[in-house]
């Protein structure tokens, strides 16, 4: 996502549209293009929320609205100045989409779409009832934005104005996406348990796209306010929020650039239908909606993603994360000195309904050790890690970590304290750079906001945090994978990949759940290696694994769990003759 | 406001609340079965009382016209789609579904138009018009869909919903239509005198309330239906076809759409784009029913028209404003109470 | 019918750019067990969902002499039938329900009587008709996912799992349900971590590693393979 | 098959875009934007249609006529204005069939110089515009006619209903304005919205409030659902009706429901009526014979008699303009501009058009009448 990929084409189309309109092009044509990016604004806002953060919004409209609005009944009672309601603008469209948010945020699935549907609608029809914005009339005479005695009336001057905002929005989305935030936001697709266990606070990260996409969303507002200078409900009705999403559906909704690209494309073909129909078909009656809505339902079928990706096709790239040598080092955690206890499970019990998934279990990992938690399938080994991770509340006893009581900590707590996790079904983001999906894991040791990232001011401890995801990589040996996306590695590859990121965490204890499940031969002798390696270095491990073979020679202490009861607990050679071990691993009656 | 009032609102209310329960069970329906947010469902109410109310003029409806339309697309699209191994009972079973139906619909629907048959026979032309076309709408826009995400197939609904639409302008025109009620007259109930049309819309809401817990609870079908809703592998596995189901799911939604039209069609003025804003009153319901409950749908759904009729007393003005913003308090209750899940 | 009823040849399958199952081949005789052991990972739950067409696949399945039909439905109707590791079962359905939806594509008339052959066989499930599968005991579950099986009329049983998540004693009852069924004509192929049981009741057995067959042969000769329990217990890793 | 997709779109962009590019300027070229889609559907196809009836030329110039969708919306409406201006060079524009629509293009009419013949009333501050002129009969007209029948018969107090639009908004802000030289007291105040299944809510308020009469302020068949209500409520007073509401698809939709009811409307509906040598008369019947002829028995609207008078006022301009500059010419906009201001009275079907510099409404008494119906018909009262 380096903005540095496609600069040679960037550059290109940054010319052209700096100079298109000295060129002999229709006059028509600035207009659509101003059209294009206004609604660019409000898809680039959906393409951060619906496409990288997974939540779609029909109420997008609506948010602009609040923009124009604002402006309109302060320039237009108040006589302020235009540049000085747009921070103002932006306030309210902030404002309005922080509780709503708060709202419709943590509900997963169809209820957030469903609900911006229905107060979308509301909004609508409140817009139309408020005597202060002109009911449904709306506010005429609304002044151009000007500078100095300069007035941007004509489309062609208010035309780089609105392109400005485009290309500096998309470059502030683009690299929001390219920091620690961006990292968090772009997690959010995969699901809340992966981030949250590596100390992403997911519902604050959601709330902070929904806000932003509202921000955007009051941008696209103001700019119409100044350009159309009268306005009235009917832009910022639900019909609107749909084309909105639309929009950003077609383009491509996971990418920066596919809004404006799908902007331009809805507005262009629905133009050019517009035109071209009546000709086609020889009447005058409005098929435009219906080819439209068809050509919607046959692009989806065709390209699921959008069009962006089937557009990039046609220009294959390479990116490349250039790992600064100067970047300071992070803050690294006090190791424990070796034997210290640090997580006492105590008579840890979990019921889900009647079933004992979890039964007393208790056991202890120490400083330095790799304590091993194994037991068929199905013995309550993955139920007792969620336990100790904060997954799963328990049902009783509790879990210490350091002394300190787990209990009832959110696992982006326990993360904090340094305790990092893998998971048995690992949960990577493929789309995203090798490299990238490992500096997630040190998410919680930066501390850049929304802000410093659109402004690249936090390129330095963003510099260290990538610095700090390289050293990981080349410790468990990803290294030469950096800049493939992690969808692209082997299975045992991706396991690798987990333990990387929970090292980038600076974890004092690691968590691996069947870290060796799915690997061949070779791939697990490598892992047994490296977890060796580790705790070489001073890390701890707990390791849920049902292989035992993988485990016998690599781990310092085993547990041996059946039907969620511990049945054994020891050195590895005093387990393995164990009868009851040897009984729950081969049936019948050894 | 005294209790005559009162009582003729809570009817007004139970009215167009009986109209959103039909609307909200269908898309509770649709998407449970097949995880389409299925925005169109008003189009369906829209045709269907267009239809009968052209019906009533002696017109041919245009809707008959459109099945045939339909159903020659999903046979082209059937066509293709089995071009590998095209033999005879596959080519029979096509032409019949996408062919001899349609055809065989659109030329009852010649005879029948002029012949100004009654109430009845004409209603159940009108429903013989649109059930099908749930059929050929699932065919054409969402099997080849049928594994996408939910945003997506809520997208193609939108393009369904507006192509649709356009449709109904093309077809209908934008002048608003309104059909002739099934039966003139009206009884009282004391004070209140209720018309014969608002028994027919409480007759049929609870039949067809009925027919669907009989239709889920009593048939294989149905049970393969509720089946696929609590778990789509299992249904698979069974043998459970996911196009049957679709297809089963959305010809229901097609015919309870069409009843719906039916019903509402004399009782107030229906556009070509109706439909979208009376399918969202059934949303606010089936939101409110957590897209899963067929009871508490209904019952939202009552809620949602009598909110509806009393709000259009005390604050008229704000009527939608209050009706749309319905749920937000039932979004602040499911985010206090339901636990974070993982999204599919 | 061909005197192989399953015969499964050089299966491939990915997941994305990665290929989880390498070359698969199997063949089974009509009316044997045939156990399939690995560890976790190994590509065995992928397998039988190649065979069961829920996962698209390359290499040839053949099932009964001629290639196995494509869509799901008509390979249950064909008499595939597949009871997966997490037995899918209807939660929220009475019992009833779910073993009549188990005969879905079979006549009303078959239903009924092949109904009340499975209530037979699980007169437990017979108790609780009327319950919701979701309250069901772990035991109970898989016993409705096997009865649920049976009312397709399989010819071929693929079990993933059966004995997952159940205490010892009721591993061993549902083990010998299965073993029972083989004596009704049903061919099973059976996916179980619990090795030595498995090899029990199995008459042949192939190990599945990364992906590939490692070994294979008869069930007896595999169960007392050295090696085999090397990978299970560890021994000299 | 995606790319092949992509490169057609691309290529029939690429085609259209570059037909636009030259456009032939000799003849004279009028652009129209109208909602034939969208909310205001119902008045746009109308419009739509009716520029079907236009002559091909004007005085030996040929008419180069763009007819363009603006579904409502402002934002699309001064998209196509600006195209009218900038790419097809256009020497007049008519629309939109939407007050926001009309705002809009105006907006575009006063900053390219060129005479824009709204089709919906617009607020003041627009239509005092230099190059703006207004064809439907302005508010305050039928206000006034409207108000004084209520006076004249009897009516003291009056409930009001209306679309929760800014036509709803109309009636209201007229009342106020004026409602009090009438005498009128207004004792309910209700709002609907268009796609309403039910106002037996409203119906029901104002029937209690007990007024002498109702007045309803909405427009095509929308017009008629409170019309049916209040009566199915026992409503037996008069109800007022704005010309909106007269189109016979309202009375199809009324039934038995629209009797007793005034109409104000105008003359375009019932030239038939009107006694020979009416101002109106002859244009009207022009019209309303040549659509009903294209389009079917009893599809005459009042929205679509203002294409009509659109054509009437430029088959008078065109030639004024004519005799000054070329068409395609700035100067040519320009002398359109000041014949229209100064080139009346020009008959038409819906009235008698006489702007002025200070009146871009140009309209009087001549372009109202009161209807009523009997029999399923528009009648005229008196």
């Amino acid at each position: 996502m380096s903005s540095s990929r496609r600069f040679i084409p960037a550059l290109v189309v940054l010319v052209l549209l700096a100079v298109l309109p000295q060129l002999p092009v229709p006059p028509f044509w600035i207009t659509l293009l101003n059209n294009i990016g206004i609604a660019s604004l409000v898809a680039i806002g959906l393409v951060l929320l619906t496409g990288v953060g997974g939540l779609t919004s029909f109420g997008q409209a609506a948010f602009c609205g609040f923009g124009a609005y604002t402006t309109a009944v302060l320039t237009t009672a108040y006589g302020f100045s235009p540049w000085m309601t747009l921070p103002l603008s932006l306030a309210v469209g902030a404002l309005i989409a922080l509780p709503l948010g708060l709202i419709t945020v943590r509900l997963s699935g169809h209820f957030l779409p469903l609900g911006t549907l229905a107060w979308g609608i509301a909004l609508y029809y409140l817009f139309g009832q408020i005597d202060l914005l002109g009911r449904h009339d709306g506010i005429a005479g609304i002044p151009p934005l000007s500078i100095g005695d300069y007035r941007f009336m004509s489309g062609s001057s208010i035309y780089y104005v609105i392109w400005t905002f485009v290309i500096l929005t998309a470059l502030a989305a683009q690299n929001l996406l390219d920091s620690r935030v961006g990292r968090a936001i772009r997690a959010l697709r995969g699901g809340g348990q992966a981030p949250e266990a590596f100390g992403v606070n997911v519902a604050r990260a959601k709330l902070t796209v929904f806000v932003l996409a509202g921000v955007t969303a009051a941008l696209a507002g103001w700019l119409y306010a100044h350009m159309q200078r009268a306005i009235n409900p009917t832009p910022f009705s639900i019909s609107m929020g749909i084309e909105y999403l639309l929009m950003a559906v077609i383009g491509g909704a996971g990418y920066v650039w596919g809004a404006i690209f799908g902007a331009s494309l809805v507005l262009v073909l629905k133009e050019l239908l517009q035109r071209l129909l009546p000709d086609l078909i020889g009447t005058t009656a409005n098929f435009e909606m219906i080819v439209f809505g068809a050509l919607l339902v046959v692009i989806l079928q065709f390209a699921r993603d959008g069009l962006w990706p089937v557009v990039l096709r046609f220009f294959p790239s390479k990116s490349s994360h250039r790992i600064r040598g100067d970047a300071p080092a992070l803050g690294k955690r006090e190791a424990p000195s070796p034997g210290t206890p640090l997580i006492r499970v105590e008579k840890a019990r979990k019921t889900f309904g009647g079933l004992v998934a979890v039964n007393d279990v208790s056991f202890e990992v120490k400083a330095g050790q790799i304590v091993g938690l194994i037991g068929p399938n199905g013995a309550g080994k993955s139920t007792t890690f969620d336990l100790i991770t904060g997954m799963n509340s328990l049902s009783g006893g509790q879990i210490l970590f350091e002394g300190k009581p787990l209990t009832g900590r959110s696992p982006r707590d326990i993360a904090r304290q340094g305790v990092a996790r893998t998971f048995q079904h690992p949960k990577i983001l493929p789309g995203m750079s090798v490299l990238e999906n490992v500096a997630l894991g040190a998410h919680q040791r930066g501390t850049g906001g929304v802000l410093q990232s659109i402004l690249r001011l936090e390129r330095t401890e963003e510099a260290a945090l990538m610095a700090e995801a390289m050293r990981q990589l080349e410790r468990v040996g990803l290294a030469e994978f950096k800049d493939r996306p992690a969808g692209d590695l082997a299975l045992g590859q991706v396991r690798i990949l987990e333990i990387a990121r929970a090292l980038a965490l600076d974890p004092v204890v690691l968590l691996l759940d069947e870290p060796a499940a799915g690997l061949r031969y070779g791939e697990k002798q490598e892992l047994a290696a490296l977890l060796k390696k580790l705790r070489g270095e001073g890390m701890s491990i707990l390791l849920v694994e049902h292989d035992m073979s993988f485990v016998m020679g690599l781990v310092d202490h085993l547990v041996v769990l059946d039907f969620g009861t511990r049945i054994a607990d020891g050195k590895p050679q005093e387990v393995r003759e164990n009868p009851a071990v040897i009984a729950a691993y081969l049936g019948g009656t050894a | 406001m005294d209790f005559t009032i009162a009582a003729f609102l809570i009817q007004d209310g139970l009215t167009s609340g009986a109209i959103y329960a039909l609307l909200g069970l269908a898309l509770v329906l649709v998407f449970s079965v097949t995880r389409v947010i299925f925005i169109p469902q008003g189009e369906f109410v829209a045709y269907g009382a267009m239809t009968l109310s052209l019906l009533d003029s002696g017109k041919f409806p245009a809707t008959a016209t459109l099945l045939l339309v339909f159903g020659v697309l999903a046979f082209l699209l059937d066509l293709w789609d089995n071009r590998a191994r095209l033999n005879a009972p596959v080519l029979l079973r096509n032409v019949g579904l996408n062919l001899v139906l349609p055809g065989v619909i659109y030329t009852l629907a010649l005879v029948l138009a002029p012949m100004q048959a009654g109430p009845f026979v004409k209603a159940l032309l009108t429903i013989v018009i649109i059930a099908p076309m749930g059929l050929y709408i699932y065919r054409i826009a969402y099997k080849p869909l049928a594994d996408a995400s939910v945003l997506v197939l809520l997208i193609v609904s939108v393009g369904v919903h507006l192509a649709m639409m356009g449709l109904g302008l093309v077809f209908f025109g934008a002048e608003g239509l309104r059909a002739r009620p099934l039966s003139t007259g009206s009884f009282s109930l004391g004070f209140l005198p209720i018309s014969a049309q608002s028994l027919w819309i409480y007759g049929s809401t609870i039949a067809i309330i009925v027919g669907l817990y009989l239709f889920f609870e009593k048939t294989l079908l149905g049970k393969a239906l509720r089946a696929t809703a609590v778990n789509r592998l299992g249904a698979r596995l069974v043998g459970v076809r996911t196009q049957l189901t679709g297809v089963t799911a959305f010809v229901l939604a097609a015919t309870v759409g069409a009843i719906s039209g039916i019903l509402i069609g004399p009782i107030t003025t229906i556009y070509y784009d109706t439909g979208f804003i009376i399918g969202l009153k059934g949303f606010v319901a089936a939101i409110i029913g957590g897209l899963a409950s067929f009871p508490i749908t209904a019952i939202a759904a009552i809620g949602v028209g009598i909110v509806e009729s009393f709000t259009s007393f005390y604050a008229s003005a704000f009527k939608e404003i209050i009706v749309f913003s319905l749920i937000i308090p039932v979004l602040i209750w499911l985010s206090i109470t339901v636990s974070v899940h993982e999204d599919e | 019918m061909s005197d192989r009823l399953l015969r499964v040849e050089n299966l491939h399958v990915s997941y994305g750019k990665a290929e989880v199952l390498h070359g698969i081949s199997l063949a089974m005789k009509p009316g044997s067990i045939v156990a399939v052991i690995g560890a976790n990972g190994a590509g065995k739950t992928t397998m039988l969902n190649a065979i069961m067409g829920l996962i698209p696949s390359r290499g040839s399945i053949e099932y009964d002499g001629a290639p196995v039909p494509r869509s799901i439905e008509a390979r249950v109707a064909a008499g595939l039938c597949l009871v997966p590791e997490k037995r899918e079962l209807f939660s929220s359905m009475s019992v009833e329900d779910n073993i009549m939806l188990g005969g879905f594509l079979r006549s009303p008339s078959e239903r009924a009587e092949i109904q009340a052959d499975v209530y037979q066989r699980f007169p437990r499930l017979a108790e609780r008709r009327k319950q919701l599968a979701g309250t069901l005991s772990g035991g109970e579950r898989q016993m409705l996912a096997l009865a649920r099986a049976l009312m397709s009329k399989p010819r071929l049983l693929l079990l993933d799992e059966p004995s997952l998540g159940l205490a010892p004693k009721i591993v061993i009852d549902i083990l010998n349900i299965v073993a029972e069924l083989r004596n009704t004509g049903v061919s099973i192929l059976l996916v179980e971590q619990n090795a030595r049981a498995a090899l029990e009741i199995a008459d042949e057995g192939y190990l599945v590693e990364l992906g590939e067959v490692r070994k294979s042969g008869p069930a007896a000769e595999l169960a007392v393979d050295p090696a085999l329990m090397e990978g299970y217990l560890g021994r000299n890793a | 098959m995606k790319h092949r997709l992509l490169v057609s779109i691309a290529m029939a962009a690429t085609l259209s875009v570059s037909g636009l590019a030259t456009q032939a300027y000799a003849d004279v070229t009028i652009g129209v934007t109208v909602s034939s889609t969208g909310s205001g559907a119902a008045l746009g196809i109308p419009l739509k249609n009716s520029v079907e009836l236009w002559p091909t030329e004007i005085a030996g110039e040929k008419l180069n006529v763009i007819v363009l969708d603006d579904a409502g919306d402002p934002s699309i409406a001064t998209t196509n204005a600006r195209r009218f201006a900038n790419d097809d060079k256009v020497d007049v524009m008519i629309g939109s069939a939407l007050t926001p629509g009309s705002i809009a293009v105006a907006g575009v009419a006063a900053e390219t110089e060129i005479p824009h013949l709204a089709a919906s009333p617009v607020p003041p501050n627009v239509s005092s515009g230099k190059w703006t002129f207004i064809l439907p009969q302005d508010a305050g007209l039928i206000a006034k006619t409207l108000f004084k029948k209520m006076q004249d018969d009897g009516v003291k107090t009056f409930g009001y209903i209306g679309f929760s639009d800014s036509y709803g908004d109309l009636w209201v802000n007229q009342f106020k304005a004026i409602g009090a030289e009438y005498g009128l007291e207004m004792i309910a105040e209700e709002r609907y919205a268009r796609p309403d299944t039910s106002v037996s809510g409203q119906a029901l308020k104002l029937v209690a409030a007990k007024p002498d009469a109702i007045l309803v302020g909405a427009s095509g068949t929308g017009a008629a659902l409170p019309q049916a209500t209040l009566r199915e409520r026992g409503y037996t007073g008069t109800i007022y009706q704005t010309h909106g509401a007269v189109t016979f698809d309202f009375i199809r939709i009324a039934g038995e429901a629209a009797n007793n009811t005034v109409f104000a409307s105008g003359p375009v509906m019932v030239p038939e009526n009107l006694p020979d040598g009416n101002d109106t008369k002859e244009e009207g019947l022009a019209y309303v014979q040549a659509y009903e002829a294209k389009f079917g028995e009893g599809t005459r609207t009042q929205f679509g008699a203002h294409i009509h008078d659109a054509m009437a006022i430029l088959k008078k301009a065109i030639p004024l303009a004519l005799e000054k500059a070329k068409p395609g010419t700035q100067e040519f906009r320009a002398a359109l501009r000041d014949a229209i201001e100064n080139g009346g009275p020009f008959p038409a079907s819906q009235g008698v058009f006489e702007y002025k510099p200070d009146d871009h409404l140009g309209l009087d008494e001549r372009a109202v009448v009161l209807l009523t119906v009997e029999d399923g018909k528009f009648k005229l009262i008196d």
